[in-house]
């Protein structure tokens, strides 16, 4: 609270924060572990504990709460979140462009959406894995109802491309690179290339309204030290590669390097700075859910979002 | 100490139907005496016992033990099971010291008592097993010694021998009197077995079918000490043959 | 003294005996309504019972088209433990030396986290419903194995001597003597393997699956219904309840000799 | 005639007594490594014992950080659930009104899908240690306090007569007889418990966490490395024994009385 | 049929000890004839039986059945345990039928003869209940009704009354009695009790302590069919007197 914020200033004591994370690390996340390493949030006088995710829904609900102060979450969860009265904020992208899309075996010829009618898909169960194959279908006339839906939660989705699951949703600095090494071949369907208005934004740092109302110095910190991280990490792919691997010593390494030299020339990409985000491209997402009858009212983009957080220079 | 039961009244209601086990029943058992109380199964010798026990009431009349009334209230007399009854968790010694800790009575005092009683039982060397490492006449012992041990000086005893084999149950009675004849206590000893009676008790109640009565009240004319050869002489046939006739009502 | 009132399963005293439970339930559930109907509190973080009631009843037709996968999962995943529990136990007892060897490995597979060996399972067998149904089997399979194992031991010695005075032969002292003396045994196993049956197969469908109470339940979820999340959790409750009873009543039918025995004995 | 040998627990017997299920064991993984070497199965697919072995060697610190983890919320569930599940046990047994009003909500909860309803535990309690170790208290909970509600109903009448012959007051009655006469009732609930409570606190960890065994085992399924998966059920495999056996000894210790008991009645 | 042990030896080993029980044991039993078994608890009454019904093996020596050998062969005798053994999960018909059922017998005609037996046994209208539901003495009666439709015309009763109360289990003894003066089975009754054996038996053979031999075998002097008032006769003290002390040694 503002009180505790004031207190803690007064008493040179660090803020202590909570950030979660919405999946096991990968390099998705290595900005934040820099930031931690490298003493950024020790600097704006911040004590951050980087904590696991919670499946399932929670990770939304937890920042919703206030349960924790900050959390990665997605554009597509964000609304979806928004939308069912959840006051959550985001306040920046961690990666410019979606760098996801749907996979299949080579062999299985699956080219266009069109070929997907009969097939299995293999997903979370999120709202979103529906409403975007049920557009996507219906831009190519094909029939979303002909897709078997089939919640494969945390398994292996490339060793589920062998079994009976013919398409997966993957994001390709982490499965893809995996299957590189693998050496199986896929072809892939980017999101970005469907349709403009899926290259929203995905995986994006959230908070609460009640947090950056109150306590708009911290959050600014916070993003000033998560900003430096990621930073850091688009021009040091190696040495940040090596951070996470210290603080995810479960991960395999080799992995972790692969998808660090792919992943962070994508951090920034073309903006003129790391985390910035464009309105249009929250309100197209939202008009385009609503233009395909996914949700029956249109979100407010405006409070979904801001960039008044973003690291100054 | 003087048991007398007065205008003792009992009546079961069990799925509707009302029981009389007794009406107006009258018994005076006197002090320092061996009564035997014999009657057909059924004829409410154990409601008797759990009466005078005080774990049930009558319906009317009363207990008395020295003219003072005890009728509904447990814990003046020692009170033993057909079954030995001994608690599974409990060593021997444990078991037989269960009514000082229910008394919350000096555990130094009742582990003396403890030691002497199971010595003079002849199962001190026994004293640390646990009852399934007991003979069953080992264990009819420690359930005596544990009644005694109550410190009540009068004891209800509800066959105590029903569930031991013939041999072990001769052994057992002439045990069992050879205690008596030391302490003295008044016993109320119920029993189905006719030689049993007459072998231990100064009187024998006959109890008739429900509503009980006392239909005999018998004193056993033989001189104490007795002769455990007893059973085995012609003397005490026409006494047997009484008996089992009048059971038979 | 304490002797068992025969009378207590007519219908007025049923409702006499469950009344202060009903009461206490009846307080509990208003509690609660009023409560989030006083703070406000958001249907996302915690809805009241009539929003939760409203969410049942609307969504009830989609609820009962999940509640049949998972019915035919758990009951196919119970009757195939139960038959596989019932032929290894009976190998066990009538081959010493098999059971020597597997014994252990019963006893020690019993701890093996098998929802976490499910999503192994899963990519070997598929995202049909074998694999779901192979782990009910599987966690189902160790209680009633390892009670009916205890149960086909007979304790009563004397019993085998008895048969075998007869002449017997070891497969007629195995079906005369220890199997009906092991069917207690085997309905208690069938109680547990009953209670946590149906979330197994819930746990199933979450880790693969696209219709089943499981998959409603993770949708709702991820959709923020926490409404509908508690209506999901109360179907999956009925639904164990329900194959609870059906074993209790089963025992009450199938082995009538038991339940008094049992008390007297 | 069959007489137990009591020698069956020396050393050398006891060897004997595993000899076979040890071999068993040892062709298993032989005919495993082989298989996967032959036919050169991928690693992510099926590693063979050899990779297990040598993933759990070079993790076994990162295993021991998160196994350290599980150990306590499981130690700390477990300890709090049997004081609970002891708690509401006696309060039912000595107030039978408070018996008459939970008792059927005792038995239908059993039923509720507890890992269900932990994610909302985790939204109430936020995140941290606490929500893991409720949903183990939870679970655990059950089975022992109905085992030891069962195991507090004497059913030998003729011990609550002698007792009250003797003038115990029904705290004693308690405390000298039901208590004593439920334990081994409470610690079959509690072998139950013990074989579930490693598997629960993994669960809950899926759930929510950044240590622990559940942990380790989402992150190296995450990272394609099925090898650490297996190690990591090894090790949850290992705890679950390990509270498992704990629960044996401490019966045969604290409850010397009761195997024997049990044999001879 | 006659009965004849030869020279049959049993020794036990328990611990690393070794326990002779018998050593050269002979002993022949008349076709028809009732014959007692005492001795001391421990002598290997039971052993014998169990060698007997061919469910242990004798170390030495034979049994025979009207010279025909049926060392360690079952089924050629009825046995009948202490402990009444019905299986619990079996109504008291199916009980009956027990061996019937392990002999693949017709139903329908095992059926007719079961409900014959129980009728003879005045069990009929308990056919159909469980063991839980019936008495001490009608679970005894079951038992032996058991032990005679297996149909063999030996029987092994081995303390077949040990578990009743003295009432019942005089009623019992006089029941038998009744069964055998018509059915003339070759009986082998061990017991501990020296009254029913007078009561009951043709022979009266008396085991000594282990290694086991016969120390006594005696002729019953009384005729038959006998008084039931026959143990209330001072004729039987002699002979009570006589056993009782031979037991002890
Ligand atoms: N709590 C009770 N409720 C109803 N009836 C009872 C109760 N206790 C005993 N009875 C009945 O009262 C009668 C007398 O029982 P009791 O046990 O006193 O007889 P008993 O003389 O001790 O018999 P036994 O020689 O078989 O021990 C029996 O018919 C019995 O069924
Ligand atoms: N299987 C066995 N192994 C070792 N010893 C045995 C075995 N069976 C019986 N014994 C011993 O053999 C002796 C005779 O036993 P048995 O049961 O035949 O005696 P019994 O005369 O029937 O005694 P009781 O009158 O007490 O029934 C006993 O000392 C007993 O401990
Ligand atoms: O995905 N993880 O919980 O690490
Ligand atoms: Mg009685
Ligand atoms: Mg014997």
């Amino acid at each position: 609270s503002k009180q505790a914020e004031q207190n803690s200033v007064q008493n040179n004591q660090p803020v202590k924060l909570t950030l979660m994370l919405d999946w096991t690390p990968n390099t998705n996340h290595t900005g934040l572990f820099v930031a931690q390493d490298k003493g950024y949030f020790k600097d704006q006088g911040l004590e951050v504990n980087i904590v696991n995710p919670s499946s399932q829904g929670t990770l939304e609900q937890l920042v919703a709460t206030g349960k924790v102060d900050f959390g990665i979450s997605a554009q597509e969860q964000v609304t979806s979140a928004r939308l069912s009265d959840l006051p959550l904020v985001s306040l920046a992208t961690i990666i410019q462009h979606n760098t996801s899309g749907f996979v299949s075996l080579r062999s299985k010829n699956i080219l266009t959406a069109k070929d997907f009618e009969g097939k299995t898909y293999g997903g979370w169960g999120l709202p979103s894995e529906t409403a975007i194959l049920t557009a996507l279908m219906q831009k190519e006339n094909a029939d979303f109802s002909k897709i078997n839906m089939v919640n494969i939660g945390e398994t292996d989705q490339l060793a589920s491309l062998n079994s009976n699951i013919d398409l997966t949703w993957i994001f390709y600095g982490w499965t893809g690179i995996q299957a590189e090494i693998r050496g199986q071949e896929l072809n892939m369907i980017w999101l970005k290339d469907i349709d403009p208005a899926l290259d929203y934004y995905t995986p994006v740092i959230v908070s609460n309204e009640e947090m950056i109302q109150s306590n708009p110095d911290t959050v600014r910190k916070m993003m000033q030290a998560i900003g430096a991280g990621y930073e850091y990490a688009i021009g040091n792919p190696e040495e940040s590669a090596e951070i996470l691997i210290k603080y995810a010593p479960e991960s395999d390494p080799e992995m972790i390097k692969r998808s660090q030299a792919w992943l962070s020339p994508q951090y920034k990409a073309d903006a003129k700075q790391w985390g910035v985000q464009k309105a249009t491209v929250w309100e197209n997402y939202s008009k385009w859910l609503y233009d395909n009858k996914l949700v029956t009212k249109m979100m407010d983009s405006s409070k979904a979002f801001t960039n008044d957080f973003l690291p100054t220079r | 100490m003087t048991l007398a039961l007065k205008n003792l009244s009992k009546t079961y209601i069990e799925n509707g139907q009302s029981m009389e086990i007794f009406r107006d029943l009258n018994l005076t058992i006197e002090s320092g005496s061996f009564v035997s109380l014999i009657g057909p199964s059924g004829s409410g010798k154990s409601t008797l016992c759990n009466l005078i026990a005080g774990i049930e009431k009558p319906d009317q009349g009363q207990i008395l033990l020295d003219d003072q009334e005890i009728t509904g209230m447990p814990g003046h007399v020692g009170y033993m099971f057909q079954k030995d009854l001994l608690l599974p968790w409990r060593t021997l010694r444990e078991n037989v010291t269960l009514g000082c800790d229910l008394r919350r009575q000096d555990k130094k005092i009742s582990s003396v008592e403890a030691i002497k009683g199971l010595e003079h039982f002849g199962l001190l060397d026994f004293a640390d097993y646990y009852p399934h490492q007991l003979s069953g006449g080992m264990k009819q012992r420690g359930a005596l010694l544990r009644t005694i041990l109550f410190g009540q000086p009068t004891l209800l005893l509800d066959e105590p021998f029903g569930a031991l084999d013939a041999l072990t149950r001769r052994e057992m009675q002439l045990w069992l009197l050879s205690i008596w004849i030391e302490t003295k206590h008044t016993v109320l000893f119920i029993t189905h077995d006719i030689e049993e009676a007459i072998l231990l008790s100064d009187k024998i109640f006959v109890l008739s079918k429900y509503p009980a009565e006392v239909v005999e009240i018998i004193d056993v004319p033989f001189p104490r000490p007795r002769d455990p050869e007893l059973i085995f002489s012609s003397g005490i046939l026409p006494l047997k043959t009484k008996l089992f006739h009048l059971l038979g009502t | 003294m304490l002797k068992n009132n025969s009378r207590r399963f007519r219908p007025p005293a049923v409702l006499l005996r469950y009344a202060p439970a009903l009461f206490f339930l009846v307080v509990l559930l208003a509690v609660w309504q009023l409560t989030v109907n006083y703070f406000s509190i958001p249907r996302w973080l915690l809805p009241s019972p009539s929003q939760i009631g409203k969410a049942l009843w609307n969504t009830k037709d989609v609820i009962w088209g999940h509640t049949k996968a998972t019915i035919i999962e758990t009951t196919l995943g119970l009757g195939l433990a139960v038959a596989l529990g019932m032929t290894v136990s009976t190998l066990m007892t009538l081959f010493p030396l098999s059971r020597r060897v597997f014994y252990p490995f019963l006893i020690i597979s019993q701890t093996i986290p098998l929802i976490a060996v499910a999503p192994l399972l899963l990519l070997w067998l598929g995202y049909g419903v074998l694999p779901k149904i192979l782990i009910v089997v599987l966690v189902c399979f160790f209680p009633i194995a390892i009670s009916l194992l205890e149960g086909l031991e007979l304790s009563d010695l004397d019993l085998l001597h008895l048969l075998q005075s007869m002449g017997a032969s070891k497969w007629q002292v195995f079906s005369l003597i220890r199997w009906p003396h092991a069917m207690p045994a085997l309905f208690s196993g069938l109680k547990i393997a009953a209670a946590y049956s149906v979330m197994t197969a819930v746990i199933s469908e979450w880790l693969g699956a696209s219709q089943g109470l499981g998959v409603y339940l993770l949708r709702s979820s991820n959709n923020f219904l926490t409404d509908r999340v508690f209506a999901a959790i109360i179907a999956i409750t009925a639904l164990s309840f329900f194959y609870y009873a059906i074993i209790i009543i089963l025992t009450r039918l199938l082995l009538p000799w038991y339940s008094r025995y049992r008390r007297t004995s």
